[in-house]
């Protein structure tokens, strides 16, 4: 279980491990863009950590890096042909990213880190909870990004809602910089600071 | 009419506030009753102490002996008895033990005529000997003692020997009166030194503020068909420092780290060139000296020929004390110089002024961070980055400091006038310094 | 026997000169007034509330902040004066919201988020002042009439009108100002005899002057609330270089460069070639006077020596002229120093001072 | 059309694949170059902190150090401690021993604003060395805790801060031993101590007792009570300066009891007690707490 | 020689695996990725081209601002054009479908593709946006700045008088076209 | 678009890390010190330009012809990765020196999102040969002059007492955010006015 839990908050790849930065600054325009992204990086996760960690012993030392590439490549092909196929809208607003998950930092980093070493179970497990923690970061980011950079908050459109909560007065003047580049950095920068600073006063406390 | 040469950079113009005293002539002062003479007067080791409680000694008596070469002599100011040897801290942050010498019995020299010596058979190097004996250093500032100073490496050639008259820190005058009264006795001591160093040129260099000594050394100099230059210099502070006023008179740059004699220059004080006279003219060892005691809260200012050892304030009780309640007494000139914490500290070989400074003289505000104006970079005369330094050491980098020149730093304190945000660059210098040489000698 | 009643003990150098922080900061402030009290002239009260109320963000802040890291700087002015910059560089009508995040964001995350007075590397009031730009572009871009023009009609700044009356312009105005003749800009009374006297002097020499450049210097235009009077921020500046507080090395590389890349390539637009530009013009609209004097010269994000202060300088003219002509945005001093602000680390690296005594080949 | 469309995806990845795998293969024979992987494994061993206890420039130089010199020992990693050591001494294949106790630094003086005399009021740099620039600094007591906090700016793990009396206090559990602190210090007041130590000596004066009295209120005065009042505490007088011997491991809580300067004490903040009639009381209800 | 083999064929083997895997889920998303790519095209040309129905598109080269057209006919008879634009707006390229009557009025407009900043350019996505271009191109003069719009119309694009002039010029040039080439 | 409107374009328009978002694992990373900055800059160029080239070829030479664009990702990334391992072997045996001064960010290069994000960016642009290397290069040049900077900001931020929870990742994080913002005056609209 630890495997799996692990990357929410102790290791969680954005703020702890720092991996990822790209996509999640990128793409945390919007909560909707957040969730899909996560959903495409959980998959990949999933299944390359599956198949390196079966074809562990396979793999001969000198071609790892572009065997576990193309592995990791194969999977994002996937989440980008889906995605283009029955999800059009997301696939447009993510744009390149969706093909750039094969660089995340993340994915090649639990191969390496983690995945080349242990069994199917516990790589399923890691890929679950980075996978997670990874959303979950790039949740919180895009959250307050709309929401002070738009003023609304977009999820999926169901039948007659159309997908997009927008707050009164925010919607119509919002600080609309967060929604742009600058916004991204200092976001992610602040929330950093928050973190250290929590982290640092358990620190304290667990000794006092 | 020709522009005077200086220093091209950096450099600052305090209020000079010499005429409180230039005119005043130099007078003796009271002799203490109790000399305070402490035994590390002078850059190298201290002297080591000859004499034990309850020991009458002589003016002029050899009461620290050398240690080594990079030492000279400390003599008793005053005919007495040892009173105590006391541990004392002097201003400028050295701790030593001092001889308390009681006033008692009868003097040597005081007020009796003192004949010449022949001295023009002594060899150069019984001429240095007798130096470190009597115990000169530089009245200049540093203390270095002069037999090491002007015993120049094999090799190398004194094209200039320069009299430092220069005399840039405000308020002080002793050099101006020394140059007034006593040029007979320093182009006397200049004899001595030609004799020991042999420099091609001789330079005299004095600031443009003191017209009148420069006339008296231009006509002494004319009357007498001496080979000396006499160089007016633009006034600026700090053009008494060697390497400046080597800059501004001859256009050379010290090298970094390096000294004078590697551009083949040696440098002395006036006061150092009197001193020489005396040890060797008159067998005198340096038990006097001469200082400015001024400031906007002393009553009457003056010049006085000062027992080295007689605490500050006899000094100032002898100006008439204070107009106004000072807020700081300086030992040394305002730029350089010294807080003094007790007011038993004594004069030592290199005091050159005393001041009582009130608080519109001294123009205090509070600290705030630097806001990166670059004043102290345009006024750093050797072309260091004080702000960087300063926050190298602030935050513990000293390696990095000293990359960036801390070492080159002479405290002129020209940073430190200017800031704007009253930072002490100065003490942060001379922090890094201290924390760097204490780490090279453990490594 | 003498007696003491306080020694202070600190290292040397034991005088000082008469100067400080505080000072500096106050002596800004101050040299702005006459512009602040023209903006309320021109603007209405309005303008003084809109000053207040940055001010009064500006200088809260600081003092929360303060609170937090246990220093307390709102004495040393510098919140004051980054507060009424705010203020100046924001348009009279502005809700009041926008300055106040403009204050805000510039000392919060601008200042103190670097370590407070000093060591921050962007100048904050532009940077709130950029950062609120870019976030309510319409309000910021809406200008009011001023008390002078009570007749007019548009209340675009001239530079503005220009920039997007351009766009569409197909006629051969030879300059801005007979563009803005052309299409109809409005000049104050004041203006007619400024133009009369400009015109008594120079048409004897054979030059022809458009009516406007009285408006232009003087100020009876819409703009941001400080910004307007070209005239009286000169005159507050006369202080500031008579007290060294600083010196002539920015503003004049920057509004030389400027200028002369304005008189170079500025003509173009009007169809009449090279080295024809209308200097004039540019340089007293929009905020050039109040950027390259009061907030290029800002000590803490410029660079440190004279030879780096002149590079800054000429990099801000040429930035200020980029986004001008080219950009989207009809202003550009704002950016142009913010800009040139992410490279004055840089520029301090390699400009730092020639150390005594120590040769290139020695150094190694 | 669609099976084309797969063989030929399949032909030019693999081939692609192919011609990749063959090439690197190919180029690491033809551009190989030797490195010792155990430099890595022993930087990943060595806690990373870069504090230079060790006296090499940082961990991945002594890792180099230990890997390329022969001679270099592997104990020297004081933050890591004994772990440490014996993880280095399996990559290296070496025996090592590691006994010693961790040791802690602490600050041996509680002079304070109420407590100590001042020569003068202070200004300038906020820094101990600094401050002893000017006359040894403006405390009376030349062997004191200057408290301008020197040792906090340089201690790496943030180990050292201001307690609740405003004087530098280190926090032996966050303590790595590094002995920067100690370096740094101008008035050699803060000493390393066992991390066990249950009490210290909290002064550096080396005045004779009364010279002590006149400055300090809290300053070892050397009347020697504590050595008869704990014997084997190993309490040792020594320039007027009471010393702890810690390799004694009798009780001192007597001693503690008994100093009449209060200069001895624990080096576990005591929770506050209320105030009690008999100041042994709380002494004795903080040993019990102790002991549970 | 074995090692050769045992690298670089394990690496070909994976990567053979994988394209084939990718051939299979291509085989299956193509058909739907070409249907979204149909509709989305349907339904701009639905949005414009109001009760007449539009013909094959015809590709114009050499033309900076037309891209192409489709011939409108409604009830049997010619009833003006759409035209696929490309105009320049604050972020880039837009590409803009609009309508005209032979005689170069404007008829629908729709902004489609396009980078333009959201609650700025962006609401020109809007279709109550481009009333101001409606019903202009021929009688009426297309409004190319400021000046030309009712106050209201002008709050509304301040801030976004870039994109308001992109399209202006866009939909200008369009109605130039049919006017010239097509309306013949 | 012209190559000038191309470097333009990458070094400030769509500056990798400011605008793009390309590249921020080292630029965040290596962008304490200016050495290691510019070593890294110059490294990611090299890279860049090599793999904008090779992965034009082949989109242009093999999945265009024969239909395959799906297998983009999976043969861009692939040719990249051998691409830079080979490099760093061969820098290794010919120059060490220069190894030494960019060896440690070779392995980093390839999973930095800029080299990918240029290859896709220039196919889908429909660069030709010599367009795709100068995207490539001016992308990198993007990405060194971003870190350069950063790095002497950081740099200067190392003298100051930068509150102790910001230190480090956020601040360098803040201040990219406040270049982002600075730059945000090079907009499209900039360029089509500066080169038509
Ligand atoms: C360690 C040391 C060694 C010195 N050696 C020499 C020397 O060999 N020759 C010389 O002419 N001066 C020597 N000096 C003296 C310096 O040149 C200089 O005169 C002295 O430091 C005082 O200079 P100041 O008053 O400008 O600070 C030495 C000084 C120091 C501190
Ligand atoms: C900042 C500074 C200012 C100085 N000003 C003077 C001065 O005004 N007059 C002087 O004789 N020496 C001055 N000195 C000392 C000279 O550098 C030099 O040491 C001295 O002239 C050498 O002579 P001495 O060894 O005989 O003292 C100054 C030194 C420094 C560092
Ligand atoms: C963050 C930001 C986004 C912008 N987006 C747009 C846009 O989508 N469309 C546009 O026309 N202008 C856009 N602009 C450009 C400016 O708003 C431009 O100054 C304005 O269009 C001209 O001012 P005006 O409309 O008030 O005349 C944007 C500016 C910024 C700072
Ligand atoms: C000449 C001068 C110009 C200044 N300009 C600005 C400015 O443009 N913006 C600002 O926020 N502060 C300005 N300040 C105030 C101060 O330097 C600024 O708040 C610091 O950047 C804060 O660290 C200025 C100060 C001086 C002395
Ligand atoms: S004190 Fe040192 S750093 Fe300051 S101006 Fe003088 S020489 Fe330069
Ligand atoms: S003079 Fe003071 S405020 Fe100015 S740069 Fe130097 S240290 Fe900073
Ligand atoms: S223990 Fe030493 S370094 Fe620390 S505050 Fe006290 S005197 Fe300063
Ligand atoms: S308290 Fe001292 S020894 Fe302990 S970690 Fe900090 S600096 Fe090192
Ligand atoms: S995710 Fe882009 S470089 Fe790491």
């Amino acid at each position: 279980m630890g495997n799996f839990t692990k990357g929410i908050l102790k290791e969680n790849p954005i703020f702890i491990i720092m991996l990822g930065l790209c996509p999640t600054l990128a793409v945390s325009t919007q909560v909707v863009n957040a969730i899909g992204m996560g959903v495409g990086v959980i998959f990949v996760l999933l299944g390359s950590n599956i198949f390196v960690s079966l074809l562990k012993n396979f793999i001969p030392e000198k071609v790892r890096i572009p065997s576990y590439i193309v592995i990791i490549a194969s999977f994002v092909t996937m989440v980008d042909l889906f995605m283009q196929g029955y999800a059009p809208s997301l696939s447009k607003n993510l744009g390149v990213f969706v093909q750039l998950i094969v660089v995340n930092c993340i994915i090649l980093g639990r191969a390496e880190a983690f995945a080349k070493k242990s069994n199917v179970k516990d790589a399923v497990l890691d890929a679950l909870g980075m996978g997670v923690g990874f959303t979950l970061g790039l949740l919180l980011i895009s959250l307050i990004r709309e929401v002070l950079g738009s003023g609304t908050i977009t999820l999926f459109a169901i039948g007659n809602f159309d997908g997009v909560i927008r707050l009164p007065g925010l919607s119509e003047s919002p600080v609309r910089v967060m929604a742009l580049a600058p916004g991204a950095l200092l976001v992610i920068g602040y929330l950093k600071a928050l973190f250290n600073w929590t982290e640092a006063r358990r620190s304290k406390e667990a000794t006092a | 009419m020709k522009r005077l040469s200086t220093f091209p950079k950096g450099g600052v113009h305090p209020p000079g506030r010499k005429h409180l005293a230039h005119s005043l002539p130099l007078q003796n002062a009271s002799i203490p009753s109790l000399s305070i003479v402490p035994l590390s007067q002078h850059i190298g080791s201290p002297a080591e102490c000859v004499v034990s409680v309850g020991d009458v000694v002589r003016e002029g008596m050899l009461i620290g002996k050398p240690t080594g070469f990079v030492s000279v002599g400390i003599h008793s100011p005053v005919p007495g008895t040892v009173k105590e040897l006391r541990r004392i801290h002097l201003p400028n942050g050295v701790q030593t033990d001092a001889v308390c010498i009681e006033l008692a019995g009868e003097f040597d020299r005081l007020g009796k005529s003192q004949e010449t010596v022949e001295w023009e058979n002594m060899s150069a190097k019984e001429l240095l000997d007798l130096f470190a004996q009597m115990g000169i250093v530089g009245m200049g500032g540093a203390t270095f003692p002069t037999h090491v100073k002007f015993s120049p490496p094999k090799g190398s050639r004194v094209e200039f020997f320069v009299i430092n008259g220069v005399e840039c820190e405000p308020y002080l005058c002793a050099d101006h009166r020394l140059m007034l009264e006593k040029i007979r006795e320093i182009f006397e001591g200049l004899r001595v030194i030609r004799k020991i160093l042999d420099p091609e040129q001789v330079l005299f260099a004095i600031e443009a503020n003191k017209p009148d000594a420069i006339e008296a050394v231009m006509s002494y100099c004319r009357q007498n068909v001496l080979d000396v230059k006499v160089m007016p210099l633009h006034v600026k502070y700090p053009q008494g420092d060697e390497k400046q006023v080597l800059k501004a008179l001859t256009g050379r740059e010290v090298p970094s780290g390096g000294l004078p004699i590697d551009i083949g220059a040696v440098v002395s004080n006036v006061g150092t060139v009197n001193a020489i006279y005396e040890a060797v003219c008159l067998k005198k060892p340096l038990i006097e000296r001469a200082l400015t005691v001024s400031g906007g809260a002393v009553k009457n200012p003056a010049n006085l020929k000062a027992r080295i050892g007689t605490p500050v304030s006899q000094l100032l009780e002898e100006c008439g004390g204070f107009s106004e309640m000072p807020e700081k007494i300086v030992m040394g000139g305002p730029m350089m110089g010294f807080t003094v914490l007790d007011l038993d500290t004594p004069v030592t070989k290199g005091t050159s002024g005393i001041l009582a400074l009130t608080g519109a003289e001294i123009r205090s505000a509070n600290q705030t961070a630097c806001i990166s104006c670059g004043s102290c970079i345009s006024v750093c005369p050797l072309g260091l980055n004080p702000r960087l330094l300063y926050k190298l050491v602030d935050h513990l980098d000293y390696g990095g400091a000293v990359e960036a020149g801390l070492m080159d730093c002479k405290e002129c304190g020209c940073c430190g006038f200017v800031c704007p945000a009253h930072i002490p660059l100065v003490q942060g210098m001379r922090l890094g310094k201290r924390i760097h040489l204490k780490n090279r000698k453990k490594a | 026997m003498i007696e003491l009643e306080r020694q202070r003990i600190t290292t040397s150098p034991q005088i000082h000169k008469p100067i400080s922080t505080a000072a500096v900061m106050w002596a800004v402030s101050a040299c702005l007034l006459p512009a602040a009290v023209w903006g309320v002239y021109s603007f209405g009260l309005r303008a003084l509330v809109v000053m207040l109320v940055s001010i009064a963000a500006a200088v809260l802040t600081e003092f929360g902040l303060g609170l937090v890291s246990k220093r307390f700087t709102i004495l040393d002015g510098s919140a004051f004066l980054t507060g009424l910059l705010v203020g100046f560089n924001v348009p009279p009508a502005i809700p009041l919201y926008i300055p106040v995040i403009a204050s805000v964001f510039a000392i919060a995350v601008v200042k103190w988020t670097f370590g407070g007075l000093g060591s921050n590397w962007m100048n904050p009031a532009l940077a709130g002042r950029v950062f609120v730009a870019f976030s309510w572009t319409g309000p910021m871009t809406s200008w009011t009439i001023p008390r002078n023009l009570v007749d007019a009609v548009s209340s675009a700044t001239p530079l503005s009108a220009v920039k997007s009356g351009l766009f569409t312009y197909s006629g051969d105005a030879g300059g801005p100002m007979q563009f803005l003749s052309e299409i109809g800009y409005p000049h104050s009374a004041f203006d007619g005899k400024v133009t009369d006297f400009l015109r008594s002097v120079f048409e004897p020499l054979g030059a022809t002057i458009e009516p406007g450049y009285g408006d232009l210097f003087f100020g009876n235009i819409p703009g941001c609330i400080g910004e307007v009077s070209a005239f009286l921020l000169l005159i507050g500046t006369v202080y500031l270089f008579a007290r060294k507080i600083i010196t002539w090395h920015v503003p004049v590389s920057y509004l030389v460069s400027f200028g002369g890349l304005v008189w170079i390539f500025g003509g173009s637009r009007f169809g009449s070639g090279a080295f024809s530009g209308d200097v004039v013009f540019h340089l007293f609209t929009g905020g050039l006077i109040l950027g390259a004097f009061y907030m290029a010269t800002d000590m803490v994000t410029s660079p440190l020596t004279r030879k780096g202060l002149l590079i800054f300088g000429v990099g801000c003219g040429f930035f200020t002229f980029l986004i001008r002509f080219f950009g989207s945005f009809p202003e550009g001093v704002s950016l142009a120093i913010i800009i040139m602000n992410i490279f004055v680390p840089l520029i301090n690296k390699y400009t730092g001072p020639k150390r005594f005594g120590v040769t290139k080949k020695g150094e190694e | 059309m669609l099976f084309m469309k797969i063989l030929w995806a399949f032909l030019s990845v693999g081939l692609l694949g192919a011609i990749f795998g063959i090439g690197l293969y190919v180029a690491s024979r033809f551009f190989a170059v030797k490195k010792d992987e155990r430099i890595q494994q022993v930087v990943e061993a060595l806690p990373g902190l870069n504090c230079g206890a060790c006296g090499f420039a940082g961990c991945e130089s002594y890792a180099e150090a230990i890997v390329t010199a022969e001679d270099v020992a592997l104990d020297l990693c004081k933050p890591g401690g004994a772990d440490t050591a014996m993880k280095l001494g399996s990559i290296m294949g070496k025996e090592v021993e590691f006994s010693a106790e961790k040791l802690v630094a602490q600050v041996h003086c509680r002079g304070g604003k109420e407590t100590a005399e001042y020569k003068f009021d202070y200004e300038g740099i906020e820094d101990c060395n600094a401050a002893m620039l000017l006359y040894g600094g403006a405390k009376k007591c030349p062997f004191g805790c200057l408290g301008l906090g020197s040792c906090i700016k340089v201690c790496p793990v943030d180990a050292i801060d201001y307690d609740e009396d405003g004087l530098v206090w280190v926090d032996r559990d966050l303590c790595i031993s590094c002995g920067k602190c100690v370096d740094i210090c101008p008035t050699g007041v803060m000493k390393m101590i066992p991390y066990g130590a249950d009490v210290i000596v909290a002064c550096n004066s080396t005045d004779k007792g009364g010279v002590v009295r006149k400055y300090c209120k809290v300053g070892c005065i050397g009347c020697a009570k504590c050595t008869r009042s704990s014997p084997d505490g190993g309490f040792v007088i020594e320039n007027f300066l009471a010393h702890i011997d810690y390799s004694k491991k009798g009780e001192r809580s007597a001693a503690l009891a008994d100093c009449p300067t209060k200069c001895i004490i624990r080096t576990v903040k005591e929770v506050k007690i209320e105030e009690s009639a008999h100041p042994l009381e709380a002494v004795a209800a903080q040993d019990s707490h102790d002991a549970d | 020689m074995n090692d050769v083999v045992n690298v670089g064929g394990k690496l070909a083997l994976i990567c053979a695996v994988a394209a084939i895997a990718l051939g299979l889920v291509n085989a299956v998303t193509a058909p739907a990725i070409d249907k979204v790519k149909e509709q989305q095209l349907s339904a701009a040309l639905d949005a414009v081209r109001g009760t007449a129905e539009a013909g094959e598109e015809r590709l114009v080269e050499g033309e900076p601002i037309v891209d192409g057209y489709y011939a409108l006919v409604q009830d049997g008879t010619s009833a003006g054009y759409i035209l696929r634009l490309t105009g320049t707006g604050y972020a880039g390229d837009m590409e803009i479908l609009a309508a005209y009557r032979q005689d170069g009025e404007i008829k629908a407009v729709a902004l489609m593709n396009n980078s333009e900043t959201p609650g700025l350019g962006k609401e020109a996505e809007k279709p109550a946006y481009m009333e101001k271009y409606i019903g202009t191109g021929a009688g009426h003069p297309v409004p190319m700045n400021k000046q030309q719009l009712t106050q209201e119309e002008a709050d509304a694009i301040s801030g976004a008088s870039i994109t308001f002039m992109g399209i202006a010029q866009a939909l200008k040039a369009g109605s130039d076209y049919v006017k010239e080439q097509l309306g013949k | 678009m012209s190559y000038v409107g191309i470097i333009i374009t990458f070094v400030f328009v769509e500056n990798f890390i400011l605008t793009k978002f390309l590249g921020l694992c080292p630029f965040i990373g290596v962008s304490k010190n200016t050495e290691s900055a510019v070593g890294m800059g110059f490294a990611v160029t090299f890279v860049t330009s090599v793999a904008s080239l090779a992965t034009w070829a082949i989109q242009k030479l093999i999945l265009q012809p024969l239909g395959l664009a799906f297998l983009q990702t999976i043969t861009f990334i692939l040719v990249i990765a051998a691409l830079v391992q080979l490099l760093e072997m061969v820098i290794q045996k010919i120059s060490p020196s220069l190894y030494k001064a960019l060896g440690i960010y070779l392995p980093l290069i390839t999973t930095n999102c800029a080299v990918l994000g240029i290859a896709l960016i220039a196919v889908r642009s429909n660069y030709n040969a010599l367009e795709s290397f100068v995207a490539g290069f001016s992308a990198g040049l993007g990405f060194l002059l971003a870190i350069l900077l950063m790095s002497t900001i950081r740099e200067r931020m190392n003298t100051e007492w930068v509150p102790k929870p910001l230190r480090g990742v956020p601040i360098a994080f803040i201040t990219g955010g406040l270049m982002a913002l600075a730059f945000m005056a090079f907009d499209k609209a900039l360029l089509r006015n500066l080169i038509g």
